[in-house]
C-alpha cells in the first residue's frame, strides 16, 4: 500500500466506528473497584487467553499494528490514523496483554522493527499482532545494574548455532510470555558497547529457567532467568552481531517515551487523594501532624509544577529533553521517600499494623517499601544526577574506566582496583 | 542575562525584562547594593522613576488608573520583573509595593479611593509598602475624635523609603486597612540591624495615629479579610520571585566556579561530591521556578488553583532558598567566607525572604486552610 | 560478631553478648526469622527458657528476686542484649517484657507484690509485656462488684507470646497500672497485618475485665505516674538499642556490598556518591550508639540526665534508622526489592522500631518536659 | 640540664607558687561580660604590648617553654613540671598574644623545634620565648584550599638567595605578627608532596604585603599575603629543602591537637544556653517552635554522646584516632547549619533585624552566617568523609590524577580535563 492508497481520516474514522460496534464490547462505566493496598492484580491464564484472542481479532479486523509496515501484517497508516481508531475505541475494551503486553507492543516490536531483519520480521510480527508472541525484555544483568552496558551473560558462536550462557533479571512478566529479547555479549576483546548483540529466546527454549522475583512490596511481576546452554541460530539475532548498543539506544528510546517526565500534570487543587483519606483516618487535632500533611501537599504542589516546567523548557529546546527528564525522576528518587517517610509519621500506628477496618495506614507502610522505587529502578538518582550535572549544568565530567579498554581488561582492572592513576 | 522563569516569555514580555535588566546593571549594579550594605545611600528617587518609566509598578493597577500588563497577566509580569530583582539584590520594597497598589486599585474599583495615591505609587513618585504582620498586632480603636491606630510591626523591609504606610488592623467592625502617610503623626520608623545587608530594615510603630474615614481602604470585615488574603498571597509570590532570581543566580555562579576551580588534579565539579550536590540545588531550583511561575499564573488568572500555589510557593522556597544557599557555600568554600565574595549576600538575602511577609510554617498554615482542611 | 555497642564491655558483659550471639544464631538465625514471616512458628518456649538462662531477662530485677546485672548497671546490659536482639531480628518482646519487669521489680520491693509473676517473667516461664499507648485510651472503672478495665491499645507487639500484659489506665485515684493475664475474659487480642514481618501484632481490647486489688501495681496517683514515666524511658531505650543493631547490620552489609559490587569499571564503594554517603549514615549510627549507651548508663545509674537522654535516643534513633535503611537500599539497589534479601528486613524493622513506644514527635514533647521546658 | 638535675615535682610546685603570687595578678573573679554578638573583640597595639612584656616575664622568671630545650631558652623539664606550673596559675592572668600567639606556641614553634637546625632554633626560640617574635602560619594557598599540598606560591633559588612569589591566605592574625612560616613550592618536576619547602618570612620583609580578610560575620582575624619577590636566604629555611611535607604532617598533628574532637564533653542536662536564650525570648505558645526547640536538643545531646564514644573508641584503639576524629567533624560540618536553620525559624523575625533589646534574634542570624565553618575550615566534610570512608569503613579509593605526576603535569592537566582514562 502507498501514500495513496490510504484512506482518508473520515472514512477511515467512519469504518472504525462500525466496525468497533460490531465487535468489540464497552467498558463498563462504573470505575473499576481500587485494589487493596496488599491484593494482587494479576491475570489467571484463561483470562489471559481472552485478551489475546481480543487481540487476534483486532488483527483480523485490521486495528493492529496501524502504523506497522503491511510487510509484516500491519496496515501501513499514519500516526493520525491510529489516533482517530484510538479516539473511537474509547470506550471500549481494547486487549490488555498485561505488562509484558506493554513492552512487547511499546518497546520491543518497535525496536526490532527498526533493527530486524527482513525475514525476522516476517516471521515474527504477524505472530505478535495476532496475540501469539508476547515478548519480554531480557536487558538487564543481575551483576550490571546502572550500568546498562556491562553485561556478562554470553553468547559463543558455534557453527552456526549461538549458545548462552548467564542470567538476566527485572525481566517484567516474563513468566508468561512466549519469547524474550535477550542481549548478550558476543565479543569481550573490545570495549564494552561494542561487543554486544540481541537475540530472541523462546520462553520454552532447553536450558532456559524463569523464576518470578518476590518483591518486598508482595507483588512478583518481575523475574529472573538463568540461561545454562540455551542454543540459538542466527535466524534468531536482532540487528546487527556486536551492534547491540546501537538497538539499545534505540530501545531505550521507546522505553522513556513510554514512560512520563514523572513529574505530573495538571494542576490539581486540594490534597492528593491518598494524603486526604489518610488525613480523615487519623483527624485534624494535632498541629505537627497539620504541618507534616502541609509539607507534603508543598510538595506535590511543586512536583505537579515541575513538570509543567520541564515541559514548557522541553518545548523550548527539544534537543534538551532527554537530559532535561532526569529532573523529573530524580525528584520522584528524592522526594518519594520523603513523602512516605511523611505519611508514615502522619499514620503512626495506623502504619504500624492494621487490621480491616484501616486502609490508609496500609498504604502508608506499602508506601515506605515502595518508596525508592524512582530512586533506583531504570537509572539511579547518581545517574540522574550525573546526567543533570554533566549535560543540563555542564559540569567536567568523572573520570570514566571502562569506555576503551577491552570489557575482559574492565572485568579484571575493577577486581584489582587500587585507584591510582596519576 | 535574564534568570528565565520563563523558557518562552512573550514578545512583551522580554522586552519588559531585558529593558529592566539593562536599567538595572546600570542604576544599581552589585558594586552600589554593597555600598549600601556598607552605609551609603543610592539615588532612590531616580530608580524609582526609571523603574517606573518601565512600567514596573503599574503591572497590577487597571489601565484606566495608569496601570496595565505587559502580557494581560499582571502577576505573572510582576513575578518575572521580580525575580530579575532578586538576581541583582535591587534595593525597594517591591513585594510589598505591588500589594498595596493590588489594595488601591481594588478599592478604587469599587469607590474611587485613594486614586491620588495610587497614582504617585504607579509613576514612581513615591514608595509604599504594607506593613505586613502574621502576629496581626495593630488595632484601630474609635476614640472621642474619631479612630486611633495603634500597635507595633516588628520588622519591615525598607521602611525608611517609604511615603506611605498600608496597615491591617483589627476593629470593633472586623478586620480593617489604613494607609498612614510615614510622616503622619505617632508614626515611628526605629532603623534596625538587619540579617539582609542589601536592604535597609525597621521597625514601625503607630501610637495614636489619628485616621480618618477617608485613609480606610475597602470595607472592613469580610471584604477586608479577602483583599488581605489577596495581598498576602500576592507578597508572598513576588517575595518568593525575588528568591527565585537570587538562588538562580547563587547557583549559576557556583556551578561556574565548580568547573573553573581545580582541586587534586581535577576540576572540582568532576567530583559526584561536588556534581550531585549541585544537581540536587538545581533540582530544588527548577520546582522552586515552575512553582512561583505556576502560582504567579493561577493568581494572575484568579484560578481556584491559586491560592494554594500562592502558599505553597512562599513555603517551598524559604525552605529551599536557603537550602541552595548553604549548598553554594558549600561549592565555594573558603572564599564564600569573605566578605567580599557574593555568596553571604545571597545567603542573607534569602534567609531574609524567607520570613519576609511570612515564614515556611505561616504559609504552610494558610495552605491547609486554602485546600480547605478544616481543623 | 557482636555490634560492639562498647568499644571495650567488661568481661562480663563480654560473656553474656558472646552467649547470647551463640545462641541467636542458633535457635533463632535469619532463616527462622523469614518462616516466622511466612507463618510459620519457632519454639518460643525453648527461646525464652534458654534466653532466661543467659540472664537476660533478669537484668532489671533486684537479686533477691532472682535478678542480677552483669556490669551493675543492668539499664546498660539489657540495652547490650537487645542491641545485638536488633541486629539479628529476634522475636519477642524484649523492651515490653523489660519495662514490665522493672514495675513488678519496684512493686516487690515495696510491697512484695506480684512476686510469683515476676519469678515467672525473670525465669523465663512466661513473656509479659506492656500495652503501651500514647493516646492512654485505657480506663480501670469501678463497678459495683469491684474494677473493671475498660479500653483498647490499637497496636502491641508479639502480644500473642504473652502470658500476662501490664495496662496503664486512667482511674478514679489518678493514673494506676493492672498486671492482666492474657487470657482472662474480656481480653481480645486481635491479630494484625503488620509493616514489620519480623514480629507479630496485635490490638488488644479489654471489655470490662474484672480487676481485684492484688491485680494493682504499684499505687495510682503521682507514684504511678512516675513508675510509667520510668517504664517508658526503659522501653525506648531498649528499643532505641535494638534499633542501632538493627543499623549497624543493615550498614554493615551495605558497606560490604560497596567493597565488592563493581559498575563502570569500578568498585562501587570507590564512587564518592556511594563511599559518602556511607560515611553520613555510618556518623548516624555511631551517634545513635553514642546516644544509646549514654541514655542506658544514665538511667541505670540514676543520673539527673538520663530521662533527657532517654527520650532524646528514642526521637534520634526513630528517625535516624529510617534514613540509615533508606541509604542502604540505595548502595543495593535492585537487589534491594527483592523478598530474599535482608535489606527489606531491616527496613521493616526500623520503621516499626520508630513508632514502638512512642513516636519520635511524642518523644520530642517528653523530653522538652524532662528538661524543664514549661508549657 | 640532664634528667638527674631535674627538680622533683613537689620542691617545683612550691617555687612556682611563690613566683607566681609574686609576678603575677589574679584574674577577676567574676565572669568577663560576654561579647554582643555583632561586637568585635581585639587587642589595641598598647594592650598586645602588655601581653608581650608579661611573657617576657614569664620568660625571665623561668617559665617560659617549660618542656622546650634549654640549649633554645626553654626549661628542658617534663609535661608534668608544666601541667604543675599550670595548675598553680589557673587563677592568674597569664599572657595573651591572640589567635597568632596561639599559633606560635601551639603549631609552629614546636614544629620548629622538630624539624629546624640547631642555628635557626637558637636564633628564634629564644626571641618567641620573651615575646619577641610572634609567628603567624602561611600555610593555604588562595588556589589550593583542601587540596593542602597543592601550593603554587614559589620559591626560586638565585645564589645564597630565595626569592618567593605568590600568595598566602587564611593566616590567623597575620596583622600583628613578626613573621610567617610559609610553605612554597621549591621543586615543580617532582609530585605535588615531595616539592614544597617551609621558611621563615618577617612580616616586614620588602615585598610582602598583608592584608585582612573582612569576613561574613563581620571580623577579621584572618590575612592575605602576596609575596613579591620577597628575598630570603638559607638561614631562613625550615627543615629539609623539598622536604616541606614531613614538617606538615608534624604541624597537622598539632594542630589537630590544639583543636578538640568536636563532639562536646560532659552529659549535660537541660538546654544550651543560646537555645534556652532563644526560647526565653520567643515563649513556648508555638508548637512547632517547640518542636524545633526540641529536635536541636535531641541533636545537641546527640552531639554530646558521639564525643564520648569517640573518646572512647579512641582509646580502645589509639591508632585510630586520627580517622575517627573526622566523626566529630563532619558531624559539626552537617549539623550546625541544621541547627542554625533551626535556630532561625524559632526566632522568626527577631532574626531577620533587631534593636538594642533583641540579643537572641542577632545571635540566631550571626549563627547563620557561622554555621558552615565546620564544614568548610580545616578541611570540608567532604574530605571528612572520604576519610571515613577509606580508612574506617574501609571503602575502596577514588582514583587519584596527582600523587605520581610532577606537579607541573598535574596543574597542566587538569586544565585540559576530559575524565577518559581507561
Amino acid at each position: 500500500m502507498t501514500g495513496t492508497d490510504r484512506p482518508d481520516l473520515d472514512s477511515y474514522r467512519a469504518a472504525a466506528r462500525v466496525w468497533i460496534e460490531a465487535n468489540l464490547v464497552r467498558r463498563p462505566t462504573a470505575e473499576a473497584p481500587r485494589r487493596k493496598p496488599w491484593e494482587i492484580e494479576e491475570q489467571t491464564p484463561e483470562e489471559l487467553a481472552e485478551q489475546r484472542a481480543l487481540q487476534r481479532r483486532l488483527h483480523e479486523g485490521g486495528y493492529a499494528g496501524i502504523t506497522w509496515p503491511v510487510e509484516y501484517g500491519g496496515q501501513g497508516l499514519t500516526r493520525e490514523h491510529e489516533r482517530a481508531f484510538l479516539d473511537e475505541a474509547a470506550g471500549y475494551v481494547l486487549p490488555d496483554l498485561g505488562i509484558a503486553g506493554g513492552a512487547t507492543f511499546g518497546v520491543c516490536a518497535p525496536t526490532m522493527l527498526a533493527h530486524a531483519s527482513r525475514e525476522f520480521l516476517r516471521r515474527h510480527i504477524p505472530r505478535v499482532l495476532a496475540g501469539e508472541l508476547i515478548v519480554s525484555q531480557f536487558f538487564s544483568d543481575p551483576d550490571a545494574g546502572s550500568d546498562l552496558a556491562a553485561v556478562r551473560t554470553q553468547a559463543v558462536r558455534d557453527g552456526d548455532r549461538w549458545i548462552l550462557n548467564g542470567s538476566k533479571i527485572w525481566s517484567s512478566g516474563a513468566y508468561y510470555a512466549d519469547a524474550g529479547m535477550c542481549l548478550a555479549r558476543t565479543n569481550w576483546d573490545v570495549p564494552k558497547h561494542r561487543g554486544l548483540t540481541w537475540f530472541l529466546v523462546p520462553t520454552d527454549a532447553r536450558g532456559l529457567t524463569i523464576e518470578r522475583i518476590r518483591q518486598i512490596n508482595g507483588d512478583s511481576e518481575f523475574c529472573q532467568e538463568f540461561l545454562d546452554d540455551v542454543e540459538l541460530t542466527d535466524d534468531d539475532v536482532i540487528g546487527e552481531v556486536n551492534g547491540g548498543w546501537t538497538v539499545t539506544q534505540t530501545m531505550l528510546l521507546y522505553e522513556r517515551g513510554a514512560g512520563s517526565a514523572g513529574g505530573g500534570s495538571a494542576a490539581h487543587t486540594g490534597l492528593r487523594a491518598d494524603l486526604a483519606e489518610l488525613l480523615a483516618e487519623v483527624g485534624t487535632d494535632d498541629p505537627q501532624v497539620l504541618d507534616l500533611v502541609a509539607r507534603n501537599h508543598v510538595d506535590d504542589l511543586a512536583r505537579a509544577a515541575l513538570g509543567r516546567r520541564l515541559l514548557a523548557l522541553m518545548t523550548a529546546d527539544p534537543t534538551s529533553a532527554g537530559s532535561l527528564a532526569s529532573y523529573g525522576k530524580l525528584a520522584s528518587g528524592v522526594l518519594d521517600p520523603v513523602r512516605a517517610n511523611r505519611m508514615m509519621e502522619i499514620a503512626g500506628h495506623r502504619a504500624l499494623a492494621w487490621g480491616e477496618p484501616s486502609e490508609a495506614g496500609a498504604h502508608a507502610a506499602l508506601g515506605l517499601l515502595n518508596s525508592r522505587f524512582m530512586a533506583i529502578a531504570g537509572g539511579t538518582s547518581q545517574m540522574q544526577r550525573n546526567t543533570i550535572g554533566e549535560r543540563v549544568l555542564g559540569l567536567p565530567r568523572e573520570p570514566s574506566f571502562d569506555r576503551s579498554k577491552p570489557f575482559r581488561e574492565v572485568v579484571r582492572d575493577a577486581r584489582n582496583w587500587s585507584g591510582a592513576v596519576g | 542575562m535574564t534568570v528565565t522563569l520563563l523558557p518562552s516569555p512573550s514578545e512583551e514580555q522580554a522586552m519588559l525584562l531585558d529593558a529592566s535588566v539593562r536599567f538595572m546593571e546600570a542604576a544599581v549594579p552589585l558594586a552600589t547594593v554593597r555600598e549600601r550594605a556598607d552605609g551609603a545611600d543610592h539615588d532612590d528617587a531616580g530608580y524609582r522613576r526609571a523603574a517606573a518609566e518601565l512600567g514596573w509598578f503599574g503591572l497590577l493597577a487597571d489601565e484606566a488608573r495608569g496601570g496595565g500588563s505587559a502580557s494581560g497577566n499582571g502577576v505573572l509580569d510582576a513575578a518575572l520583573v521580580a525575580a530579575e530583582r532578586g538576581a541583582r539584590l535591587q534595593p525597594g520594597p517591591y513585594p510589598g509595593h505591588s500589594a498595596v497598589v493590588h489594595a488601591l486599585d481594588a478599592a478604587a474599583a469599587v469607590g474611587a479611593e485613594h486614586e491620588q495615591v495610587l497614582g504617585e505609587l504607579v509613576s514612581g513618585a513615591a514608595w509604599a509598602t504594607w506593613a505586613f504582620d502574621s502576629g496581626a498586632s495593630c488595632e484601630l480603636r474609635a476614640v472621642d475624635r474619631g479612630l486611633e491606630l495603634h500597635g507595633e510591626v516588628p520588622v519591615v523591609a525598607e521602611a525608611d523609603l517609604c511615603a506611605w504606610l498600608l496597615v491591617t488592623a483589627r476593629s470593633a467592625d472586623g478586620l480593617t486597612q489604613v494607609l498612614v502617610p510615614a510622616d503622619a503623626a505617632g508614626v515611628t520608623v526605629r532603623r534596625l540591624e538587619g540579617l539582609d545587608v542589601s536592604r535597609h530594615w525597621g521597625a514601625v510603630r503607630f501610637d495614636g495615629v489619628a485616621v480618618g474615614a477617608g485613609d480606610l481602604v475597602g470595607t472592613a470585615g469580610p471584604a477586608s479579610e479577602r483583599l488581605v488574603a489577596e495581598q498576602a498571597r500576592l507578597a508572598a509570590v513576588l517575595t518568593a520571585a525575588e528568591s527565585v532570581g537570587t538562588m538562580r543566580a547563587d547557583l549559576d555562579a557556583a556551578v561556574q566556579y565548580a568547573k573553573d576551580r581545580v582541586a587534586f588534579g581535577r576540576p572540582i565539579g568532576s567530583f559526584q561530591a561536588v556534581k550531585h550536590l549541585l544537581a540536587d540545588l538545581s533540582l530544588w531550583a527548577e520546582m522552586a521556578t515552575g512553582l512561583v511561575v505556576a502560582a504567579a499564573t493561577s493568581l494572575g488568572h484568579g484560578d481556584a488553583g491559586g491560592p494554594e500555589q500562592a502558599h505553597a510557593a512562599k513555603a517551598f522556597v524559604a525552605e529551599k532558598g536557603i537550602e541552595v544557599a548553604h549548598g553554594c557555600f558549600q561549592v565555594f568554600g573558603g572564599i564564600g567566607y569573605t566578605w567580599e565574595h557574593d555568596q553571604h549576600l545571597h545567603l542573607r538575602r534569602l534567609a531574609a525572604d524567607a520570613e519576609s511577609f511570612g515564614s515556611a510554617a505561616w504559609h504552610r498554615s494558610q495552605l491547609l486552610d486554602a485546600a480547605g482542611v478544616s481543623r
